[in-house]
């Protein structure tokens, strides 16, 4: 039987299109980056179902970082863009 | 682990890779290079020799003791004119293969240092002759 | 409290990386830098020849970093290890002397110490590993501190640092393609036996070919691997990169490159063919005699044009590097054995030649040679070491190269390797001429350039530049004096190399915690 | 320049990313996790705020040799490796005690942990030297 | 001491002596050349001991063990033919140092003159008491790195390094073919050993019947011919007269341009009484014979001249060696070894005289002299009897040996009947004319006629003992070998005949023998020679008018060629082998990966797909699948950097989710981490690099490209599921062992993590080295800007 | 001193969460890691300005409160933008205006540009320099006016109560 | 199964559906919505409500256990973080020229910027 979680996880894969189709195809720039950035988000919620569903908490662990790390990569992208410097 | 549409696809991000690194330029050829180190990559994990699912940690119970059964059978004792011995039938573990894993976290590592040197290396070569296109690195060339 | 001999593969890695992190902490004693860097260099050097000795004596001898049996990574110094081990320490520890004075005070202590202590590690590494991911990791230690190495400042370089960077690049890209090929094989290696251990996968192919299983795939696995170490070893058509890297690297580096460094790709082959893929030789030998064959030639030719005395003796190295390949190729006891010998004293004299050449370009301000001439009465030393170094790499006697390019072509005619050997003493010629052509205009004829003259002129090499050199252009004359303990221990190793059982036995049999 | 906003987020990530960092550096034997994981994170954070708050302005009051940072790293690392070699053991042999503690129960040591901080610091180190030295490069 | 003792120290004296010399020199200052004849008299002494016993047919052998792993040992052997070459070489040297004592000035570097004559000259006797064929290779060689060292004393001047380059250039050329053929001579017989294969018959036998017979001989040939500076070969001699003439003397007529000769000489035995040998050694010999004898005339430097008759007698030698036939291997060996030792007495003799003058006249200009045999009486004295003795006029022993070559021609031209009966004769004469015309020249040129109104200094007169005595010590050889032929014949050409034929020659020497018809030959001889002579300086005249006309038609134009375009050549091919752009090199790899991967496809594979592929997968995955290629064809083909890093990242977290899927959890957290790091350190190199640049890619590069990127693809995509699916491996795996003692034994429960940091821990030692190499890497490339300059 | 405490328990709980087991071993743990990390970084921290632990629990209830608001703004957001993506045809005014605000701190004016983009519609692109006016990117721009007046009214209020 | 638990079986799962609704329907914004600014009002808010949600809904299921303890975590993450990601990128985009969509009907900040350039 396919559990709950399961499904959510199908859920997700198809949410990820839109976020594949706004980086693949722009137009701008800050598009892309908020499609990459609403990507780890969906993969974030992935990543709790699938620990929930699995019932395994490294899963967990990842979405963790990634919840974290993805903001990293995202404010220096939007500084680059802003600034166009980094550092 | 082993799987057609794996491979498939794996095998598609070499080709992909692989024309990226036949680029002019140099940042192409670096993207194209970590293209093929994810591709790269995958491909160690795909080749782990157990059909085993689960995650190779070994759920704890609080103390140093083996509780949960790691569905293995190690036989591998080296005894005269045995050096290789040959796996008992009806074998499985539970685990995935933990090794390629292991291999694949060096690998991913080596390739994040690689990866960050030439970059730095591409933005100092921009600096040396105002351009990334190979061919006229080459023209420029004293 | 156990003996410390019993240690020595893993001190002679080891050493060099607690070397590394020590020498990035004391970067602001940069006295104290030289004299500790210098020592240890000097141990090394020592320890590795009673390593040697030891497999000499003992025979091949085993260390199980972590005692994990062949689980873990094993650490085995056969003969062809150990002398690649004492070859390698014995050069670095020349070209660190000689670097003290030619390589820029602040980059040398700022980071050259740790990458060259790196360098020195990752080719102990290579050669002392008995674990085929080990390698690869040993090997990516070994390119990215050859790159660091390339961009070192020298002494008011004549190098363009774009240059450097240009060939850095290539040399980066072309390796990290490789590195990507050999991590290809190696899993699928690893898939289709389990294992990591060199000894192991050997044992295990020979089973399945013993038992008739053995797919197919292991031949082309087999074959990656010349694209794996022909790339290390610069050989034809993967040369490329390597008359782009080794002649912008600041001279003591060339030498490690060429001296050492390339020949990591020759003991790659050696081990990996002769110890894993024996059941593949067949296919393996023909290959690469054509492939050896067409390096020689194109090396030689390539060399003959050039005009920058370090690009001349880079194209050198890829055409003797064909040599090396050759014998390999030849696949014969006596071969095997002149290919080593070979490797040897290619290893120093090109390392002296790179040496020379950089205390010659260091003086004249320039790499190319027609803007040099009659520098012979300025530095007499050098001129006659060079010359040294030009007749091994031309094959004359009473040079080492003598000896070598002899026991090639003796093993290639005692096998009837006509046209091959036809080859091979064709593109020798090239040899000579291109050493001697180099060797003229720099020492020899009018004096070019007024001006710079007088500069170097008011200059006398260093001792700490003279000596290294010194001591290498001696031993270029006693390996052509005296080459018997060389080809000893070449055919020993040669020996070891073909029949590769006492290896297996040393590494498989041993009792595992 | 940054805002506001952010700087004052990445006040509050700071310490909250470094405390996981070191979180996952210690859990790293029984869970996902790892020198290598935790010295990613550390650098990432530090990262962090020489973006939002300029390489300079972190630098005049928080300077620290990276340089060195890996200097130790990898001597720790190699100094445990040796360290089995004065107790007749050959190099990178683990030792693994369980120590009593009365407060926190059984604490496990293992030689490895010390290896593992060695790849932290190594990881942390060379990382923020590769972006700092970028960084001050103009 | 004993024969072998005596030898050996005699090759090895002059080695370590001259070693020493620098010190020594200190101490002696200009005089050092004294010390350097006394080295040469020490050797000739110790030649002079083992002669008799050799004379008495006694042969010498010994060795040393020196690489027994390849079975050679330094091994030395004294015969007749060593023992004259040893005279020759040890005497000469004895001369000639003396000599420079009064030639050289003392302004000139005399230790490195004298320490690299001495190394020549134990090199020479090396050589030809060498016992096997590797060691005659070695001393070989190092004759001519020598002469190379000698030609080029005076290294700043462009025309001695011209000379020198080109002596060493075809010696040592030469020498390596000769190596070959060697090889090839040593995998006929088993064995390196000289006397072996002489004394061997069965041998000898199974050699001439050997398919590899022709290759072996001409290879050994190549290097005698182009030593003895025979054939297309003889370019580099005249060149070679930039040296000091001291050393031209020694090096370039008495001894190193007879090693060719003595080595045809050591493999007489082996190889003559074949037709091969008449036509390669005495064929050669002929037409060096003429055209170096008629080339001669057009020289005007005296030393052009003796340097073209030296290549023209040494090819007397080597027709004389080559007459054989199968009957009567030997018809010219006593005779050639007669001349052999004469020509080494009056060519040296010659050079001295050459140097004198020149020493005096400061030119050596033949049309700037005459008359100098007033000024120079004593000089000229020496010179009338070597030229003579080279012209062949008795009772000079050059009389004699000439006498002897058309004996033995005219035995060879019967031998062989038909046209060449008169034939080999009539082309010996001809060489014949040809020596009396330039040696009378010499003589006519340099001391008859009258003295030139200028360029010569105003006092010209004989120089000191130093430099008159070694000569006249030659000139009285010369004369006493034509009186008294009975001592050389009886002490040198006897055992040295007896040496190569292997059997005592019984040879009687006179100077009068009666009208034989070699005696006729000679009178031909003079008379036309006289009748050549008239027409002298026309001849050269046409010589100079046809080579201006012609360059072409010359070797030398073809060496200049060749040497002064190699690099021209060369760099275009160069050029064309290493374009210099990655693209080509990677393409480069990447064919021959694929072609590697086809040979074992095509060879061995029975089945190249396996069958029983796995295709069952859960749907999300292959969704995943799908993406991650777009993102990767989104990071290949975004135009600008910074989407394509976008997509690239993108493709990163994508991998990461996978290797969630695969139960990798430690792999998806670092790949996290990794891809944002590596995300920011694009942006980092990025921010500096502003996009200018877009490739245009034209149908054809990419469809190449493309081509190659599926083939790669491709290969991958089998090897694959051919090491992954194909075969089940049979074996335990080495993670069989992790799992089970990871907790026991390591203490850990994320195996993976022990394995990195305990099992396999070394592995991570070195990936933290990497790291560490990166950032020194970084901080290099940051920190070399501007100071590479 | 103070701070450092404060800083303490709330790394000993985040340590916990992180960590994934809320234990009181854990959270002395992060006790003890607490002062090392914060230490290098005390200039970010304002350890120089006066820190009370009485205001701080006074503020609880208004904290409370705007978590309350909070939540119930966000929930509002979400329905009123997920109308908006779901309409057939996608029918708005978007636009950007200018809010003043009054809160003065760090960690009021985050409070508040948080709020602000959490909540219905609104976003906050960018604060001016002189830190009084919030730029706000509105998915409903009709009526400017109204959107300002209700950040003030409906959020800040909250806001100032709680931090300031 | 006590009430309680029915209870919260049943919230979870509810928030479970609504979470992953809402963070679908965010993603479909950003396909849907006319530019940059209107994107990321779906995907902060919509996206990172879902995620909460979702978070919410596993702690619920499995209490105060590692993985619900880290859910919450992650959750508390996003809520902190999404603002400033969509902060810093409409700041960036704005001052970068990323004009507002045809149908905007005003940009205060636009033209403060303007004023900015042109002194
Ligand atoms: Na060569
Ligand atoms: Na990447």
């Amino acid at each position: 039987m396919i559990s709950m979680f399961t499904l959510a996880i199908i859920f997700m894969v198809l949410a990820i299109i839109p976020c594949i189709y706004r980086i693949i195809m722009g137009p701008t720039i800050p598009d892309r980056v908020i499609a990459l950035d609403a990507m780890t988000t969906v993969i974030v919620v992935m990543l709790g179902a699938y620990s929930f569903d699995q019932g395994s908490v490294f899963y967990m662990d990842v979405a963790l970082v990634l919840s974290i790390i993805a903001f990293v990569g995202t404010v220096t992208i939007a500084k680059y863009l802003d600034e166009g410097v980094i550092l | 682990m082993n799987n057609t549409l794996l491979s498939l696809t794996i095998a598609i991000m070499f080709g992909i890779g692989t024309f990226l690194i036949l680029r002019r330029d140099i940042v192409r050829v670096i993207i194209g290079l970590s293209v093929l180190s994810h591709a790269v990559n995958l491909l160690i994990v795909s080749t782990g020799v157990f059909y085993g699912t689960k995650v190779p940690i070994i759920a704890n119970d609080g103390g140093h003791g083996v509780t949960e059964e790691t569905g293995t059978i190690f036989n591998d004792v080296l005894s005269e004119n045995i050096l290789a011995p040959i796996l008992a039938p009806g074998h499985s573990v539970a685990y995935v293969d933990p090794l390629v894993q292991a291999l694949v976290l060096t690998a991913i590592v080596i390739s994040l240092a690689t990866t960050a040197f030439i970059l730095i290396l591409a933005y100092r070569i921009y600096e040396e002759y105002g351009t990334t296109d190979i061919k006229e690195l080459r023209r420029l060339r004293g | 409290m156990n003996s410390l001999a019993q240690h020595l593969p893993i001190i002679l890695i080891a050493t060099p990386i607690l070397m590394a992190s020590l020498m990035v902490l004391l970067r602001s004693r940069p006295q104290f830098q030289k004299v500790l860097n210098i020592s240890v260099y000097f141990v090394l050097a020592f320890l590795s020849i009673v390593l040697l000795l030891q497999v000499w004596n003992d025979g091949i001898q085993v260390y199980e970093v972590g005692e994990w049996g062949k689980y873990g990574i094993l650490l085995v110094a056969d003969l062809l290890s150990a002398g690649m081990v004492v070859l390698t320490t014995c050069i670095s520890l020349l070209s660190m002397v000689y670097s003290l004075d030619y390589i820029e005070k602040r980059s040398l202590s700022s980071t050259y110490y740790p990458l060259f202590n790196l360098m020195l590690a990752g080719l102990n590494g290579s050669f002392l590993t008995g674990d085929i991911f080990n390698l690869f990791v040993f090997f990516e230690i070994l390119l990215l501190s050859s790159c660091g190495l390339v961009i070192a400042n020298e002494h008011g370089g004549v190098t363009k640092i774009s240059d450097k960077m240009e060939a850095t690049f290539k040399y980066l890209v072309l390796n990290m393609l490789g590195s990507i090929v050999m991590l290809i094989a190696v899993a699928s290696l690893y898939a289709t036996t389990g294992t990591l251990n060199m000894a192991d996968i050997s044992v295990k192919l020979s089973a399945m070919s013993a038992a008739g299983t053995m797919p197919w795939h292991v031949f082309a696995i087999a074959l990656m691997f010349i694209v794996v170490f022909g790339n290390k070893a610069a050989i034809f058509p993967l040369h490329y990169w390597l008359p782009d890297v080794h002649p912008t690297a600041p001279s003591p580096i060339s030498a490690m490159l060429s001296g050492v460094l390339i020949k990591v790709g020759a003991y790659g082959m050696l081990r990996v063919f002769f110890l894993i893929f024996r059941d593949t030789l067949y296919i393996f030998q023909p290959v690469i005699i054509y492939l050896a064959l067409a390096t020689i030639i194109v090396g030689a030719i390539s060399a003959v044009a050039q005009n920058d005395v370090k690009r001349l003796l880079a194209y050198s190295s890829v055409s003797q590097i064909g040599y090396v390949f050759l014998g390999m190729g030849l696949g014969s006891i006596y071969a095997i054995t002149a290919s080593l010998v070979y490797l040897v004293n290619h290893a120093i004299a090109k390392s002296m030649l790179f040496l020379s050449s950089g205390a010659i370009i260091h003086y004249a301000g320039t790499r190319d040679m027609r803007k040099m001439g009659g520098m012979v009465d300025r530095f007499p030393m050098i001129a006659l070491f060079f010359l040294a170094g030009a007749m091994s790499i031309a094959g004359l006697p009473p040079t080492g190269g003598f000896i070598a390019k002899f026991v090639l072509f003796d093993a290639g005619i005692t096998d009837k390797y006509y046209f091959e050997i036809g080859i091979a003493l064709i593109f020798a010629v090239f040899s000579l001429f291109y050493m001697f052509r180099a060797w003229l205009l720099m020492f020899w004829g009018e004096i070019r350039d007024t001006e710079k003259y007088g500069d170097y002129s008011a200059q006398k090499a260093s001792p700490l530049i003279l000596v290294p050199i010194m001591v290498l252009a001696v031993a270029i004359m006693v390996l052509g004096l005296y080459a018997e303990p060389l080809i000893a221990l070449a055919t020993a190793t040669a020996g070891q190399i073909l029949d590769p059982q006492p290896y297996i036995e040393a590494v498989l049999t041993r009792v595992v915690r | 320049m940054t805002t506001t906003i952010t700087k004052t987020v990445t006040r509050i990530c700071l310490p909250l990313v470094i405390l996981f960092s070191i979180s996952l550096l210690l859990a790293g034997h029984n869970n996902p996790g790892g020198g290598f994981i935790g010295g990613v994170m550390f650098a990432s954070v530090i990262a962090l705020t020489y973006v939002v708050y300029g390489l300079d302005h972190i630098k005049s009051f928080f300077d620290p040799d990276w340089g060195n940072w890996f200097g130790f790293g990898l001597l720790l690392a190699s100094f445990t490796a040796f360290a089995a070699i004065p107790f007749g053991h050959n190099f990178f042999r683990s030792a693994v005690e369980f120590l009593h503690l009365p407060f926190f129960g059984e604490i496990e040591l293992v030689s490895a942990g010390l290896f593992d901080i060695g790849v932290y610091f190594v990881v942390i180190g060379s990382l923020l030297f590769i972006f700092k030295s970028v960084g001050d490069d103009r | 001491m004993d024969s072998f003792t005596a030898i050996t120290l005699a090759v090895f004296l002059p080695f370590v002596l001259a070693g020493i010399l620098p010190m020594v020199g200190k101490v002696l200052k200009n005089r050092i050349g004294w010390y350097a004849s006394a080295v040469a008299f020490l050797s000739l002494m110790l030649v002079a001991w083992v002669a008799p016993a050799v004379i008495h047919g006694e042969d010498i052998h010994g060795s040393i063990s020196w690489l027994p792993s390849v079975g050679i040992d330094l091994s030395f052997y004294g015969d007749g033919l060593s023992i004259m070459f040893g005279f020759i070489v040890s005497g000469i040297g004895l001369i000639i140092m003396s000599y420079s004592n009064g030639y050289m000035s003392t302004r000139e570097d005399l230790p490195r003159y004298y320490q690299q004559l001495l190394f020549f000259m134990g090199s020479m006797l090396g050589m030809v008491f060498s016992a096997n064929l590797i060691q005659l290779f070695i001393f070989w060689e190092l004759t001519s790195i020598t002469s190379f060292l000698l030609i080029g004393y005076w290294r700043n001047r462009p025309l001695s390094v011209y000379g020198a380059t080109k002596s060493l250039l075809v010696t040592a050329t030469g020498g390596l073919f000769m190596l070959a053929g060697f090889l090839v001579l040593q995998s006929m017989t088993g064995t390196f050993d000289i006397p072996a294969i002489l004394q061997n018959e069965s041998m000898i036998a199974v050699i001439k019947g050997h398919e590899l017979f022709i290759l072996a001989l001409l290879l050994i040939l190549i290097g005698a011919t182009s030593k003895s500076a025979q054939g297309p070969f003889y370019i580099w001699l005249p060149n070679a007269m930039e040296a000091p003439t001291p050393v031209s003397a020694f090096l370039h007529s008495a001894t190193m341009v007879k090693a060719g000769i003595y080595l045809v000489a050591r493999m007489h035995p082996i190889f003559s009484g074949t037709d091969a040998w008449f036509i390669l050694v005495s064929g050669v010999g002929i037409i060096t014979m003429l055209a170096a004898g008629f080339l001669a005339f057009r020289q005007t430097d005296i030393k052009g001249i003796l340097a073209y008759s030296t290549i023209s007698q040494l090819a007397y030698l080597m027709t004389m060696y080559g007459y054989t036939t199968h009957q009567h291997p030997g018809i010219g060996v006593a005779a050639a070894s007669f001349h052999l030792l004469n020509h080494a007495s009056f060519k040296a003799c010659l050079f001295l005289v050459a140097g004198i003058v020149a020493h005096e006249t400061a030119t050596r200009d033949i049309t700037k002299m005459g008359g100098l045999r007033k000024e120079m009486p004593v000089t000229f004295i020496l010179a009338v009897i070597a030229a003579l003795s080279m012209a062949g006029i008795p009772p000079l022993s050059g009389f004699l040996s000439k006498e002897m070559f058309y004996e033995a021609s005219l035995e060879m031209g019967q031998a062989l009947g038909g046209s060449f009966t008169y034939m080999i004769p009539a082309l010996a004469v001809l060489g014949g004319v040809l020596t009396f015309a330039y040696s009378i020249k010499l003589i006519d040129g340099i001391f008859l006629g009258k003295r030139p109104a200028h360029g010569l200094p105003e006092h010209i007169h004989d120089p000191g003992w130093v430099m008159i005595l070694p000569t006249a010590l030659l000139a009285l050889l010369i004369v006493l070998f034509g009186l008294v032929p009975s001592i050389p014949s009886h002490y040198i050409v006897g055992p040295t005949a007896g040496s190569i034929l292997s059997e005592t020659a019984d040879l009687h020497i006179e100077l009068w023998h009666g009208f034989t018809p070699s005696l006729m030959m000679t009178i031909v001889t003079f008379v036309l020679g006289i009748l050549t002579y008239t027409r002298y300086e026309s001849i050269a005249a046409w010589q100079n008018r046809f080579n201006s006309r012609h360059p072409m038609i010359s070797v030398n134009y073809f060496y200049d060629a060749a040497v002064d375009n190699a690099k021209n050549i060369t760099s275009g091919f160069s050029s064309r082998m290493q374009p210099g752009t990655v693209k080509t090199y990677v393409t480069a790899l990447l064919l021959l990966l694929l072609v590697l991967f086809i040979i074992p496809v095509i060879q061995i594979s029975t089945d190249v797909i396996p069958a029983g592929l796995n295709f069952d997968i859960p749907p999300y995955e292959a969704i995943l699948f799908t993406f991650m290629i777009i993102a990767a064809l989104g990071a290949a083909l975004l135009p600008r950097y910074i989407p394509a890093v976008i997509s690239l990242s993108g493709l990163g977290y994508l991998v990461s989710l996978l290797f969630i899927y695969l139960s990798a959890p430690d792999l998806a957290l670092t790949q996290v981490l990794v891809e944002t790091l590596s995300t920011i350190i694009f942006l980092l190199a990025i921010v500096k690099i502003p996009q200018r640049f877009r490739e245009r890619m034209s149908t054809s590069v990419l469809t190449k490209d493309i081509l190659i990127s599926s083939a790669v693809a491709l290969t991958v995509f089998i090897l694959m599921i051919n090491a992954t699916q194909g075969i089940v491996s049979p074996f335990e795996s080495l993670s069989h062992y992790f799992i089970e003692n990871s907790l026991p034994l390591a203490g850990g429960h994320n195996i993976v993590n022990v394995i990195i940091v305990d099992f396999r821990g070394y592995d991570t030692l070195g990936e933290i080295s990497v790291l560490c190499l990166a950032a020194f890497g970084v901080y290099n490339l940051i920190h070399s800007r501007g100071e590479g300059e | 001193m103070k701070r450092y405490i404060f800083f303490a328990a709330v790394f000993g709980l985040i340590w916990c969460f992180v960590h994934g087991t809320v234990s009181l071993n854990n959270f002395i743990l992060g006790l003890i890691f607490a002062p090392l990390i914060i230490h290098p970084f005390m200039p970010l921290y304002h350890f120089e300005r006066g820190f009370s632990y009485k205001k701080g629990i006074k503020r609880i209830p208004a904290q409370i409160r705007y978590l309350y608001v909070l939540i119930k703004e966000i929930i509002k957001a979400n329905i009123m933008v997920a109308k908006i993506v779901l309409q057939p045809k996608i029918n708005i005014k978007p636009g950007i205006i200018a809010v003043p605000i009054r809160t003065k701190t760090d960690l009021g004016i985050t409070a508040i540009a948080n709020t602000i983009t959490l909540t219905p519609g609104t976003l906050t692109i960018d604060i001016s320099d002189d830190r009084s006016v919030l730029y706000v990117h509105t998915i409903d721009a009709s009526d400017p006016e109204n959107v300002a007046s209700s950040i003030r009214d409906d959020l800040e209020k909250y806001v100032l109560e709680a931090f300031e | 199964m006590s009430t309680a638990g029915i209870v919260l079986e049943v919230l979870s799962n509810v928030f479970l559906v609504v979470g992953l609704l809402f963070v679908f329907l965010g993603m479909l914004g950003l396909v849907r919505l006319p530019d940059v600014y209107n994107r990321l009002h779906t995907t902060t808010k919509i996206g990172t409500l879902g995620a909460f949600g979702v978070m919410l809904s596993i702690l619920m299921k499995v209490g105060f256990s590692p993985i619900g303890v880290k859910a919450i975590t992650v959750g508390m993450f996003l809520l902190l973080t999404a603002p400033i990601a969509a902060h810093m990128i409409s700041r960036a985009a704005h001052r970068h020229g990323v004009g507002l969509c045809d149908e905007s009907v005003i940009d205060e900040y636009g033209k403060v910027n303007t004023l900015k350039k042109n002194e």
